[in-house]
């Protein structure tokens, strides 16, 4: 298969947005600006659909795991429970409290929100299908988790803020996490990268070939940095055993604890969807991503296989939060630099000799 | 009840009142602080003037041989006629107990601390405080525990009425066929902010 | 006394097993029944009852044979209650002494069922009715109607058996 | 020029040592309100903290915002109408204060109860002692993070919860003893019930522990924190499992030796360590000593009669009694004065947490503040039992 439904899609979009400019007599300037847009915003509803769909799945997992139903009322088996939680809390008082700084109180879930958001730009959907349609970005790594990374600034406005201790505490914690983690999250990637030769995420998917043998994850020389993968990616979406910054039963909330209504929903809707966005990464770097398991001849679109793979990540997440405790602060910061440090350049050794001799 | 068991139980009550007396390793220890004493069911029970309780603690609780060091309960009681301080020491690791207790006047009872020997006795001590009215002298914390600030009088007194007027609590009964049940929570809007409650 | 550190590669051995037991668990956990409810929504299933001797909800018992409640209006239930939550207004003499009121506050009142206990003649009972929830405190006084009503269902004290 | 920090206390934080040395930028201690509403604290509990980053420099609790006068209650009830209440301070524990109270009514009263009285009572004390546990394994796995070992252990305490609904007719607050007997005999179904649950109770607990108590992360954050040692537990009157913790076999069940406990064989399980874990550990096997109780409560339970003749007006001899008895919770008294009325003269509870919660500010100094929640659910307490 060389092309592909969302790559029609994206076809489809620009070859409107050509027509549009040509009668209306708009610059061609506009026609990518329009393009673009359009397909963001599609991205956009996307990952809000989904977000909605990984909260639903979030309480019916951690219901079974835990010997209860989750929601059951609205809609089949509670399927519009979060859709219902999104309206009310759209409903609900935006409150400021007294004393908090009002533009960073405000800015800090937008920049959350947004610096993620940004991320999807460069996830290859499908055969030749990033959101830009057929342009593919040939740093696409190194922009990924440089525009990523800017949500940390969020996390500390939103808890320097909010005028309150514990959100401050909250977000410390969680700008020291984030940061601590993402040097060997970046450890994991380079292997990933010096093995495929490229930073384009749409050529390291290719480079994985068709068959499921030819994934990254099936190369034992890449074991250490998928394991690494998994525990960085956890504590960079904030998540049981890495949920510091919020740790309900310490900080009550952390850096959240004074968000109400649509703000708070922005976190929550951007924890889920950070999840999600970990899930495509991990799925694009180490299982293919469109790429089919068994090879070029599968009818099902690419584009389903890669949400198959990113929703095994989630429901993987999800398993270790119901599962695990919580690390405390120093113990996170001894895994991190410590352990997963060395290990990383360990690892990076031994795929320079796999890269150079196998 | 019939006049058989009435009678039974008189004669268990003597047999109850007969006090032994000290044990000898108490009794010489302690010398002439203690100003009653004696053993009763098997339980030491010591009273000792008010002055000498620090010595007779930290005698009974630490300096004899098998000493009583754990300080299981510290508590007030109002004996109508004074205010009593009962420190119940037991063994460590055994049922052995001894009772040391003060008796204090109603008007101003001051006891020495018993901190120093145990930190357990600090909140025993600041309960007893707020809720007998006894000053525990050289307490290094001598707030009150569990009460509200504002609260008049000591409550575990028996000579201690609710009050009339309490800002939180109201009198009036909630229904009016009920009507000796009161203090029943009073929802009261902060001043300036009346109409936001309604009745 | 302290516990002594672990040589480092036992422990990375032994995390490994731990976490990897603790997801069997939750794995294993997630196939079994779930111990859920949907209360208040009853299915067939799940229509619950306390059994008998639950303390919940008053009533009183009515003879059937001489068709008037047991209560003789000792007010015995009425001076045990720790709480105060009962009142029995009594009407007549002697035999004839029956309740003209009888009063339950069931919202102040702690399910002690000391009052069940001390009636002479078994006249007020404790129902395995449990759903009590009002609007208005106020309505959690239970009059003599209500009792009465509640009672008809009862031939004796509800009692565990 | 160093700056000073941490109140002199540098000595309790050895890792801002060096820092200090280097640096001489101005720091601030950071004065918090861990409460009165805050999920870890298990009730209504304020600790005023002050924090050197994320360690704590100082901790100091208030108290006293569940008080409700049980003590004074007592006084203005008879001895009967008090029981419900012995119930409602300790509320884990309902059928062990009810214990303790009409133990300590009884031995003021001269009262001998019959043997299938005490079996029955000893049987309700030891369930209440499991079901307490779970809540206490649940919450602690709650405070370090993880949520679901909570709604497995409320399952297991489910199942002995519908038992004392069966036999008390409630839930959590039972009023089940009386003085000189019980509410009623045993349901029916109560013995096989029981039997069911205690053979396969044992297995859960070593799920709990597959789950929980052996998994790394938690071990990790348990090792080594709050380190109680044998000096501060005889300074701080410490009890139950906290003491056995530290390596004291101080069980009031074997040292009084109150009820038929001497008639039955367990064993008083305890750890060397001192921290929280090994009173994690204690509490564990103390469940698991509780189902071996419980199984030769099952085998001697002997028939006959339940209640001893109590004149509905009860006037006990003027004098006073201390009884103890162990609580979930540690060393549980009850010390009742009589005047020779109706009324209690004066009741006064030894609750266990008041004097277990006292040792936190000397736990928690140079701690983590993710470290007080797990020493505070190490300690175990139950609020209303603090300020009762």
């Amino acid at each position: 298969m060389n092309t592909s439904i969302i790559y029609a899609i994206g076809a489809a979009v620009r070859a409107w947005s050509e027509e549009f400019c040509q009668g209306h007599g708009i610059p061609t300037l506009f026609v990518d600006i329009l393009a673009w847009g359009i397909g963001a915003i599609l991205v956009l509803v996307l990952a809000l659909l989904v977000a909605l769909f990984i909260i639903w799945l979030e309480r019916k997992v951690s219901g079974y795991i835990q010997v209860r139903l989750g929601p059951t009322r609205v809609g089949p088996v509670g399927l519009f429970q979060t859709a219902m939680d999104a309206l009310k809390l759209l409903q609900k008082e935006d409150i400021i409290p007294q004393g908090a700084d009002y533009w960073l109180h405000l800015c800090g879930p937008v920049l959350v929100f947004t610096s993620f958001m940004l991320g999807f730009a460069v996830i290859p959907w499908d055969v030749k299908a990033t959101l830009a349609a057929n342009v593919d970005l040939n740093v696409g790594l190194l922009y990924l988790l440089g525009v990523t990374s800017v949500g940390v600034l969020g996390i500390v406005m939103a808890g320097w803020g909010s005028n309150n201790k514990w959100s401050l505490l909250g977000a410390m914690r969680g700008a020291a996490q984030i940061i601590s983690y993402e040097v060997p999250l970046l450890l994991a990637l380079v292997c990933v990268v010096m093995v495929a030769g490229t930073l384009s995420l749409t050529r390291i998917v290719e480079a994985q070939g068709p068959g499921i043998l030819a994934w990254y994850v099936f190369k034992p020389y890449l074991w250490i940095p998928f394991i690494m993968f998994i525990i960085c990616g956890t504590a960079e979406v904030n998540r049981t055993p890495f949920d510091l910054p919020e740790a309900e039963s310490e900080l009550v909330g952390g850096f959240h604890t004074e968000y109400s209504g649509m703000k708070f929903a922005l976190f929550f809707l951007t924890e889920f969807d950070h999840m999600w966005f970990v899930g495509l990464l991990g799925a694009a770097v180490f299982l293919g991503g469109w790429q089919s398991p068994i090879g070029a001849a599968d009818p099902i679109p690419g584009f389903v296989w890669l949400m198959l793979k990113s929703f095994a990540f989630v429901l993987l997440l999800q398993w270790f939060r119901w599962t695990l405790p919580r690390l405390r602060v120093d113990q996170l910061m001894g895994l991190a630099w410590k352990f997963l440090i060395p290990v990383g350049f360990i690892a990076l050794a031994i795929v320079c000799v796999a890269v150079l001799f196998v | 009840m019939s006049e058989e068991q009435d009678k039974g139980q008189k004669e268990e009550e003597a047999a109850r009142q007969v006090v032994e007396p000290l044990p000898e390793q108490i009794a010489e220890a302690l010398g002439d602080r203690v100003s009653e004493g004696g053993v009763l069911d098997g339980v030491v029970h010591i009273t000792v003037p008010a002055e000498e309780l620090a010595d007779a603690l930290r005698i009974v609780g630490f300096e004899i041989e098998n000493s009583y060091s754990h300080l299981s309960d510290l508590c007030g009681v109002d004996r109508a006629d004074c205010i009593e301080v009962v420190y119940h020491l037991f063994r460590p690791m055994s049922d052995e107990a001894v009772v040391v207790r003060v008796k204090l006047p109603r008007g101003n009872p001051q006891v020495p601390t018993a901190t120093e020997l145990w930190d357990t006795a600090n909140w025993a001590e600041r309960e007893a405080a707020e809720m007998y009215g006894v000053t525990f002298t050289g307490h290094p914390d001598p707030r009150p525990l569990l009460l509200p600030e504002d609260i008049q009088g000591h409550p575990m007194r028996k000579d201690w009425e609710y009050p009339e007027e309490h800002p939180y609590l109201s009198r009036e009964p909630l229904h009016e066929d009920f009507p000796d049940v009161v203090g029943r929570v009073r929802v009261e809007a902060p001043p300036g902010r009346e109409e936001e409650i309604e009745e | 006394m302290a516990r002594a550190k672990k040589a480092i590669t036992s422990t990375i051995a032994e995390a490994v097993v731990s976490i990897i037991k603790g997801h069997w668990v939750t794995l294993v956990n997630f196939w079994r029944p779930t111990v859920c409810e949907r209360y208040p929504h009853k299915d067939k299933s799940l229509d619950y009852k306390p059994g008998p001797g639950y303390k919940g909800d008053f009533a009183l018992i009515t003879d059937k044979e001489k068709g008037r409640l047991r209560c003789i209006a000792c007010q015995t239930c009425e001076r045990s209650c720790p709480n105060g939550c009962i009142r029995v207004v009594p009407e007549g003499k002697g035999k004839e002494r029956y309740p003209a009121e009888f009063y339950i506050d069931v919202g102040l009142c702690m399910n002690c069922g000391i009052c069940v206990e001390v009636c002479p003649v078994d006249a007020l009972t404790m129902t395995p009715d449990y759903e009590c929830s009002v609007h208005d405190p106020r309505d959690l006084v239970r009059n003599i109607e209500q009792l009465t009503e509640r009672g008809l269902e009862f031939d004796e004290v509800s009692r565990v058996k | 020029m160093p700056v000073v920090r941490n109140g002199g206390r540098r000595d309790a934080c050895p890792t801002t040592n060096s820092m200090e040395t280097q640096t001489a930028l101005p720091t601030e201690e950071l004065l918090i309100n861990m409460g009165p509403q805050h999920p870890s604290t298990h009730g209504v509990l304020r600790l005023v903290l002050t924090l050197d980053g994320e360690r704590v420099v100082e901790a100091v609790p208030h108290i006293g915002y569940l008080h409700s006068s049980m003590e004074k209650i007592a006084e203005a009830s008879t001895y009967q109408q008090y029981v419900p209440y012995a119930d409602r301070y300790d509320y884990l524990n309902a059928m062990g204060n009810e214990f303790a109270y009409v133990r300590a009514v009884e031995k003021l009263c001269g009262i001998e109860v019959t043997p299938r009285c005490e079996y029955i009572r000893v049987i309700m004390a030891e369930m209440n002692r499991i079901a307490s546990h779970l809540v206490y394994f649940g919450c602690l796995g709650l405070d370090s993070g993880a949520w679901t070992p909570f709604l497995y252990c409320f399952r297991e305490r489910e199942v002995v919860l519908q038992l004392f609904e069966d036999t008390s007719g409630q839930r959590l607050l039972y009023h089940y003893l009386r003085i000189g007997g019980l509410r009623n005999d045993l349901p029916a179904h109560f013995c096989d019930k029981l039997a069911e649950f205690l053979d396969y109770f044992p297995d859960r607990i070593k799920e709990y522990d597959d789950l929980l108590t052996y998994n790394v992360i938690f071990r990790n954050r348990l090792e080594g924190t709050g380190q109680l040692s044998q000096e501060l537990c005889r300074r701080y009157s410490i009890s139950g499992p906290n003491v056995r913790g530290s390596g004291i076999p101080y069980d009031v069940r074997r040292v009084v030796g109150y009820s038929i406990y001497p008639q039955l064989e367990f064993d008083i399980p305890t750890q060397e360590e001192g921290d929280a874990f090994a009173r994690h550990l204690v509490r564990v096997e103390e469940m698991r000593q509780s189902v071996r109780i419980l199984k030769q409560c099952l085998e001697k339970l002997p028939e006959g009669e339940i209640n001893v003749k109590v004149p509905r007006k009860l006037k006990p001899v003027v004098g006073e009694v201390f009884e103890r008895l162990e609580s979930p919770r540690g060393e549980l008294g009850c010390y009742l004065v009589s005047d020779g009325s109706e009324k209690p003269w004066r009741l006064h509870w030894r609750a266990p947490s008041f004097y277990n919660l006292q040792v936190l500010p000397e736990l928690v100094r140079g701690a983590y503040v993710a470290d007080i929640v797990i020493i505070l659910g190490s300690i175990d307490i139950v609020l209303p039992d603090i300020d009762r």
